[in-house]
């Protein structure tokens, strides 16, 4: 291998599966179990990326989701933008490259703003690029930002799923912690779901060297996962993140690896009785000059490369720290060969512990890195005092840094548990948890291994109720800290945000300019709004802020932390929710009938995927829709009303249920006898109208309005549990009980005759609102006569199971009639000539009764009915009422829906609308329906229509029926 | 999402149930009120920053509507203010 | 490898939708039912017909569609007294069995009810929501039922055949 | 007022940027005020912004909870329009989209005012209908609402691939509203406090009202806050959410209830989309910010909620609808989401008012009031500093509801 930064042996890679791989177009190498960071590393390529705003040099700082600096974008299948380094497998043909740097990494055109950097400090934009406007600058400022280019193409093979998952415990982080909590609540038989984000399960133990019971630590893990594995009440999940904390502990999960290999990803959402946050903790990093250069890295990073991945970082190290645990790591460098040049440690007072495992390594007490050099691969460190004065320089390519640990107290604190400011840690811990949630391992601060495995135990014994187990013996470092937020006497741009290019001078600025909130802070500097999320560098921008402001940590406090903890892939949150499958759809028993005569179908309410019209060669909309609405208005039509809405109300209380509910009297009804009414809220607003039907004593039908078929279902539950508990009615949908074919047109009664029924179908024995049972084609049947179109009309119902063969019968039947299939686009004209009305147009939340001329269904006898009042309340006020009328265009022209009406067509306030226009087979012109201020009484007259752009258009206004005014037709 | 008590089918996913609006005191006799006392009942809900009672719908189950008293600053389902319930 | 399962519709299920009280709906038809199943959202099996505890005062009767003409007779809806009410909803549900080791797996897709036997056992049977829509879900020899509105049926037909290939 | 321009940028970075001005004061405490505006969100600071412009009112107070523009602006989608459907409302956003657009330079603060049009994808007739409806009432008013065919939507976003003919909502075509733009919303709040600052009025955060006080007279007096009692013949609450928390310390009820709205962004990627995208019938909505975030708005959460987070249905719900039309999403990743609570009325209008207790006025109900924010400042300057309704705000008075005279942009009260 052409750098040699891999180890000679060691690691957890599989050194016998070499895998290719490219970046930035040049081939390299790497094995089974490396990720782009580590093989990159063992090559030794260290540019491997430019900062957001100075283009700036960039190497690889961390090993993990942490990682703030080499985003790459992905190519080929794998296709997407934005991602860690860090966090991709290696995997054999992989092709990655830079994010961010044009023309290419080592010669990036963008690095020009290093030299503008003084000109361009943070909110540079609020106070310029303003003149003449922000439109000269956005396109070239919208093409600079960005990162990635996002994936043009969806995944070309296999699918996302999403699905729900039950647990007693939900378990984040399969560390020491998280495994030790799963084995103690395991084994007190509840259900356990444990997930892990990373690849390989042992957290923190995959990069470290150290025994559990006196073994290698990783034997304990896999040991562990044996005994987790055989047990039927244990879920595993691997290479899975728990990135959203939801109220009443639901939770958010995603595999990016599941095990059926039609998924490319899949989302859990859990429902877990508790939660145990076992997800570690991050390490900071430290505030220099030019602590961003290629080289210097999070020295936990350093130890996961040497330990996990058998790759040196660099041949000569210096480490930089303010705490314990980098000690460790440099004892690993040590043991794996890398010269170690001295650890520079922020304390005076370096504890022996600590001093004890590096021996032979030159300990620089009190000391900082004051700036890094080198500009694409650290050359060197200068280290002075703490206080200042002269700095030593020790020559060195890898800086390995730790400002100590946060907890990674993401998911405890989106489930609004709140947090404390912890002194002895520097750092944010768990402090009252807000939903049933516990803390455990080094989430929960205890960052040595024999603490974090107390925790984990601890915490699950006490949600099983069980004593806490054993714990084996697990020796490590004891850690201790003294707070270091930045080097005061840092030379050069010391950066607190890598990803976002927030230096300390940024935060100094903001301060001076008033933005002295950490919220204003972090949006005036864009500090921590990375695609890191701050993970490295947030807490630092409040230590900055703290010491800037005289303030203690608690009291500029943190942001808020918000989901997802990392970045989900949209395809995991929609799951298998695509297609066809997006929203739900129905269909009647005669869909395929429609499709297969080429109807054009489109969704008409409530979901139901119905025929516009029924075109034949050559016919467009207009054309084919005369010809349904000639076949109905002169000969007959078929129309299938399946979707509306239909209800059986049982019980003596029905009739006075339905007063209530219905604006007019409906407990009058005689048996076989049914009503057309309209329903409002108690606002006074029509909700509905529909039509009852009443069986017998105690049996009702209730049809409603397709579109509200489920809100009014609703409504009605409401009012009897509710309103009514002591009344005798039950209600049963009966909507997919009952289809229907509605045979319209003068010839119906002729239809229906040569179909065959027992039903004497004579207006004296079956008249118009009249419902009989009986059998017609031999099927057995409901039919009602209603009319929707104004025409004779039966409507006859079957069970669904008999709908095609009924359908077939009417057509067969009706065909020497002339039948033909009626779509809504044909009911829509229909029903505007007749001048009924049509919720969703003439009723627009607007308009009463008494506006659409249907005084008549407000009921004066009763003394109560809902919205009886609100409209009476209305109607006293003084606001003029828009009320139904008919319109006749002059000239004879089509007028859009929804024109509005203007006094005299001048531009100004409206006193109306067209709700409708359609061209009538009747007087073969065009007629709509208006809602016109005033118009009732302006019967006559002439209105006046104003089209955008000016046109005006003059419209007779008339009453709102444009045909057989008397109903004689449909009574017939 | 939310795990609603249902009286008939125990605590269930919230996408079971249609939301049915804050709990309003007993509707007045229209006939017995005035304009003013019946408008401000038909357009004003209690709004309380914390517990409110309202009502669901169990839609997707058995149907039943019911009511909870559930906090609106964290979602929590408490028991009523008073202790009722 | 992809879930080892198979679904299949079912045909058209005899349905009667039982509402009222208990005692008054054994006097009426007792003899028609099964015995009433007393835990909420369970199920009771005799003759061929199981009888579902599906909401307050609400059953519901299913059996082989066969049998549907001699449950009507037996049951006389149109003269039921008014405390009760009887009505045949055979053709409002679309009916889905879903069979094999994976079965639960995909109704975990469907449903966010835990269906775990320690909390909907064998005799479980009650209204919850599959693919976003009000579903009766029960269980069968090596899997579940799955009952929709019937309208729904070719989307939830449509559904099952993404999740499973 | 220290001017922002490239020229200072230049000069003060030669002095390494040790010599700008704050942006904004923090003046003591004054316990008497001839306004108090509770609320430095962008309702709050641009009414106090036009008391002191166009009325000469600068003895004026803005008391933040928080820190300012902290509240609904900080939580918004940004996008600006005047689409809309009555005679009530479309004067109202054409006002305030113009003064959107005028705001850089009257400020002298870069809002990186974007007009970018917006467009609706409509995929069932239903909404053309509806669509249709608006756009000549709009023409009325000086709004631009224009149809464009399917092939037109595609071409302008070419993005959006999905909807072809077999999918469940079919794009049918568009209209595109050429008046909408998005900015940026912290540069709206910053910018407004610092000229306000600049004209004497005084901004005070960390100062939460916990009371408001009434006089014996049924007057308001002031208000109480943990720094003390502060005194004022005239108050205007502009707290969106919280308005009725705090109007019943005086015992006041309103028709409003508070809601939660989330939104969520993508992470930042090269340009992608250039327009506003609207998707009505699928039920989402969005746009790419200049820093390459793609910011989605849905549904709000069902129920009343102060609590801002995400429903995770509502969030499928939106994701799956995005991604019915732009299935390339399916790989770009979800980055971060935040939600905002705003009250409702019961029409779903605004309500800008003087209320039952005189002195006391509110500004609330805004239900998308991010468009809204310098027009609604303009009206409520102009109702406090003269005691009438301003002409653009009249139908959205309070006693419409002792009429039930309700005004209906969206066809629906908000009985549930």
């Amino acid at each position: 291998m052409a750098a040699g930064n891999r180890l000679a042996a060691g690691g957890r890679i599989d050194r016998s599966k070499p895998l290719h791989f490219t970046f930035n177009g040049k081939a390299y190498t790497g094995f089974q179990g490396d990720t782009l960071a580590s093989a990159l590393l063992a090559n030794g390529v260290r540019l491997t990326a430019r900062s957001f705003k100075y283009h700036r040099p960039r190497g690889i700082v961390g090993a993990g989701v942490e990682e703030p600096a080499t985003l790459v974008e992905l190519m080929g299948d794998d296709a997407s933008g934005n991602r860690p380094a860090t966090t991709v497998p290696l995997t054999e043909g992989l092709a990655a490259k830079a994010v961010n740097c044009w023309p290419s990494l080592a010669f990036d055109i963008g690095a020009v703003n290093q030299l503008a950097s003084r000109f361009i400090p943070a909110g540079f934009y609020y106070k310029t690029f303003k003149w003449p406007n922000w439109h000269l600058y956005e396109r070239p400022i919208r093409k600079a930002a960005g990162l990635a280019a996002a994936p043009s193409e969806p995944p070309s093979k296999g699918h996302y799923e999403t699905r729900y998952g039950h647990c007693d415990v939900l378990i984040a982080g399969a560390g020491p912690a998280g495994l030790m909590a799963a084995l103690t609540v395991a084994r007190a038989g509840l259900r356990v779901m444990i997930a892990d984000e990373g690849c390989e399960a042992g957290g923190s133990l995959l990069s470290r060297r150290l025994t559990i019971g006196g073994t290698d630590a990783m034997e304990w893990v896999d040991a562990t996962f044996a005994e987790l594995n055989a047990m039927p009440n244990v879920t595993h999940l691997q290479n899975a993140t728990v990135w959203g904390y939801r109220e009443h502990n639901y939770l958010m999960v995603t595999e990016r690896a599941p095990a059926n290999p039609s998924l490319l990803e899949r989302t859990w959402r859990v429902r877990a009785g508790h939660v145990i946050t076992a997800t570690g903790a991050i390490e900071r990093g430290l505030v220099f000059g030019n602590n961003d250069r290629p080289g210097v890295m999070l020295a936990s990073a350093v130890q996961a490369y040497v330990n996990r991945y058998g790759v040196a970082p660099g041949k000569r190290a210096v480490i930089f720290t303010n705490n314990n645990s980098a000690y460790a790591v440099a004892a690993d460098l040590a043991a794996a060969g890398v010269e170690v040049r001295a650890i520079a440690d922020s304390r005076d007072a370096v504890p022996d512990e600590a001093r004890a495992i590096v021996p032979g390594i030159e300990i620089m007490a009190g000391k900082c890195v004051t700036e890094a050099q080198g500009t694409r691969q650290i050359r060197s460190v200068a280290v002075a005092a703490k206080t200042g004065g002269s700095a030593r320089i020790l020559s060195c390519d890898l800086l390995a840094m730790s400002g100590g640990w946060n907890p990674t107290v993401h998911l405890w604190s989106q489930s609004r548990s709140t947090l404390r400011y912890d002194d002895p840690l520097a750092t944010f811990l768990p402090d009252t948890p807000a939903q049933p949630i516990s803390a455990a391992g080094a989430a929960n601060g205890a960052l040595t291994l024999q603490d974090a495995l107390r925790s984990g135990a601890e915490a699950a014994a006490q949600i099983a109720g069980t004593t806490p187990p054993d714990i084996p013996d697990a020796p490590d470092l004891p850690y201790a800290m003294e707070p270091l937020w930045r080097v005061e006497t840092a030379k050069g741009k010391a950066f607190l945000d890598l990803q976002n290019d927030v230096t300390v001078d940024d935060i100094h600025l903001a301060l001076r300019e008033g933005y002295s909130n950490v919220e204003h802070v972090k949006r005036y500097t864009t500090g921590g709004m990375g695609f890191d999320q701050g993970k490295t560098g947030n807490i630092n921008i409040i230590g900055t802020v703290a010491l800037a402001q005289g303030l203690a940590m608690d009291q500029v406090g943190t942001t808020t932390f918000r989901a997802p903890y990392t970045p989900v892939s949209f395809g995991a949150i929609g799951g298998l929710r695509e297609e066809t499958v997006a929203l739900p759809y129905r269909h009647t028993p005669i869909t395929e009938w429609n499709l297969a005569q080429g109807a054009f179908m489109y969704e008409a309410g409530a979901r139901w995927r119905r025929p516009g019209y029924f075109p034949r060669a050559g016919e467009g909309l207009q054309e084919a829709t005369n010809r349904e609405c000639r076949a109905v208005r002169f000969g007959v039509g078929v129309y299938d009303g399946s979707p509306l809405g239909t209800f059986e109300l049982k019980g003596r209380d029905v009739g006075r249920f339905l007063d209530y509910l219905y604006s007019n009297v409906m407990s009058s009804l005689k048996p076989g006898n049914g009503r057309y009414g309209l329903m409002l809220s108690d606002d006074g607003l029509i909700m509905d109208d529909g039509v009852c039907f009443r069986l017998d004593d105690h049996r009702w039908i209730v049809s409603t309005s397709t579109g509200h078929a489920d809100a009014i279902n609703g409504h009605m539950e409401e009012m009897l549990q509710t309103r009514f508990p002591e009344w005798n009615v039950f209600i049963t949908t009966v909507t997919s009980q009952w289809n229907n074919a509605t045979i319209c047109g003068p010839k119906a009664r002729e239809v229906m005759a040569a179909l065959g029924t027992d039903i004497d179908l004579s207006p004296e024995a079956f008249p118009f609102m009249t419902v009989r049972d009986g059998t017609v084609a031999g099927l057995p049947a409901r039919v009602v006569r209603v009319s929707f179109t104004g025409e004779l009309s039966f409507e006859v119902n079957v069970a669904p199971r008999h709908m095609r063969a009924l359908w077939a019968k009417v057509m067969e039947a009706g065909a020497p009639f002339g039948i033909l299939p009626v779509g809504s686009e044909a009911s829509h004209v229909l029903r505007v000539e007749k001048g009924f009305l049509s919720l969703g147009h003439e009723v627009d939340g607007t308009v009463d009764a008494y506006d659409l001329g249907m005084g008549w269904a407000m009921s004066k006898k009763k003394s109560d009915y809902l919205g009886k009042r609100a409209v009476q309340i209305r109607r006293e006020g003084a606001a003029p009422r828009r009320e139904l009328v008919g319109v006749i265009p002059e000239p004879d022209r089509q007028i859009p829906e929804g024109a509005p009406l203007t006094p005299g067509g001048r531009r100004e306030k409206t006193e109306g609308f067209v709700t409708a226009c359609v061209w009538s087979v009747v007087h073969e012109r065009w007629v709509g329906l208006a809602l016109l201020e005033g118009g009732h009484a302006r019967h006559g007259e002439t209105a006046h229509v104003r089209l955008k752009g000016g046109e005006v258009i003059p419209v007779r206004v008339t009453a709102p029926c444009h045909y057989d005014p008397d109903g004689d037709k449909l009574r017939s | 999402m939310m795990q609603i008590p249902c009286p008939f089918c125990g605590p269930r996913n919230e996408s079971e149930f249609s939301f049915g609006g804050p709990v309003k005191p007993p509707r007045p006799d229209p006939s017995a009120v005035s304009d003013e006392d019946w408008t401000a009942w038909l357009t004003q809900v209690p709004n309380p920053l914390g517990p409110v009672q309202e009502q669901w719908w169990h839609v997707r189950g058995c149907g039943t509507w019911l009511t909870i008293w559930r906090d609106t600053r964290t979602h929590d389902i408490v028991e009523a203010p008073d202790g009722g319930r | 490898m992809p879930y080892d399962v198979t679904f299949e519709r079912l045909e058209t299920q005899a349905l009667h939708d039982l509402k009222g009280p208990r005692e008054a709906l054994a006097a009426w038809a007792g003899d028609a039912l099964p015995p009433f199943p007393d835990q909420p959202n369970t199920k009771t099996e005799a003759g061929g017909a199981t009888l579902m505890f599906i909401g307050p005062d609400h059953w519901l009767l299913r059996a082989d569609l066969t049998r549907e003409g001699t449950l009507d007779a037996a049951l006389r809806p149109a003269e039921a007294p008014p405390e009760i009410s009887l009505v045949r909803v055979s053709d409002t549900l679309a009916w889905f069995r879903i069979t094999g080791p994976d079965a639960a797996e995909v109704m975990a897709v469907a449903c966010p009810m835990d269906l775990h036997t320690s909390r909907f056992g064998p005799d479980g049977a009650g209204f919850t929501e599959a693919f976003g829509l009000k579903a009766l879900v029960t269980r069968c020899a090596d899997g579940f039922d799955l009952a929709v509105e019937q309208s729904f049926g070719p989307m939830v037909a449509d559904y099952l055949t993404r999740v499973i290939s | 007022m220290q001017r922002y321009s490239a020229f200072s940028l230049l000069r003060h970075g030669i002095n390494r940027h040790t010599t700008w001005a704050p942006a904004w004061r923090s003046p003591p405490l004054k316990d008497r005020y001839d306004v108090i505006v509770i609320g430095a969100g962008g309702h709050g600071l641009a009414t106090a912004y036009y008391l002191a412009k166009e009325h000469g009112l600068t003895n004026v107070a803005v008391l933040e909870r928080g820190w300012l523009g902290g509240g609904n602006i900080a939580r918004n989608t940004i996008t600006i329009r005047s689409n809309y459907m009555r005679d009530a409302s479309i004067p109202f956003y054409v006002k305030s989209v113009a003064l959107y657009e005028a705001m850089t330079r009257e400020l002298n603060f870069n809002m990186m005012h974007s007009k970018r049009s917006m467009i609706d994808v409509i995929q069932n007739y239903p909404m053309m209908r509806d669509r249709r409806r608006r756009q000549h009432i709009m023409d009325i008013y000086g709004s631009t609402y224009e149809q464009i065919s399917e092939a037109e939507v595609r071409r302008r976003i070419p993005a959006l691939t999905g909807g072809g003919p077999d999918a469940r909502l079919p794009v049918v075509g568009g209209y595109v509203h050429t008046d909408a733009a998005i900015n940026r919303h912290d540069a709206v709040a910053w910018g407004y406090a610092r000229a306000i600052d600049a004209m004497g009025g005084e901004i005070h955060q960390q100062t939460p009202v916990t009371q408001l006080l009434r006089g014996a007279d049924g007057r308001i007096e002031g208000v109480e806050t943990p720094r003390g009692v502060i005194r004022a013949p005239k108050v205007a609450v502009a707290v969106s959410g919280h308005t009725t928390t705090l109007t019943e310390t005086v015992g006041l009820k309103l028709p409003l209830r508070t809601m939660n709205l989330t939104a969520f962004v993508s992470e930042p990627v090269k340009p992608l989309v250039d327009v506003i995208v609207n998707c009505p019938d699928a039920g989402f909505y969005l746009s790419q910010s200049d820093k390459g975030s793609l910011v989605i708005g849905g549904a709000p959460d069902p129920g009343q909620s102060f609590r801002r987070d995400i429903k995770q249905t509502v969030f499928e719900d939106t994701v799956s609808a995005m991604l019915s039309l732009f299935p390339s999403f399916k790989k770009l990743k979800f980055l971060r989401q935040w939600g905002g609570h705003l009250d409702i009325a019961h029409d779903a209008s605004p309500i800008q008012d003087e209320t039952d207790v005189p002195g006391l006025f509110i500004t609330a109900g805004w239900w998308g009031g991010y468009k809204a924010i310098p027009a609604g400042g303009l009206t409520l300057a102009h109702l406090v500093a003269t005691g009438r309704p301003h002409p653009l705000m009249e139908p959205f008075g309070i006693n419409r509801f002792r009429h039930l005279d309700y005004v209906m942009e969206t066809g629906t009260t908000t009985a549930r």
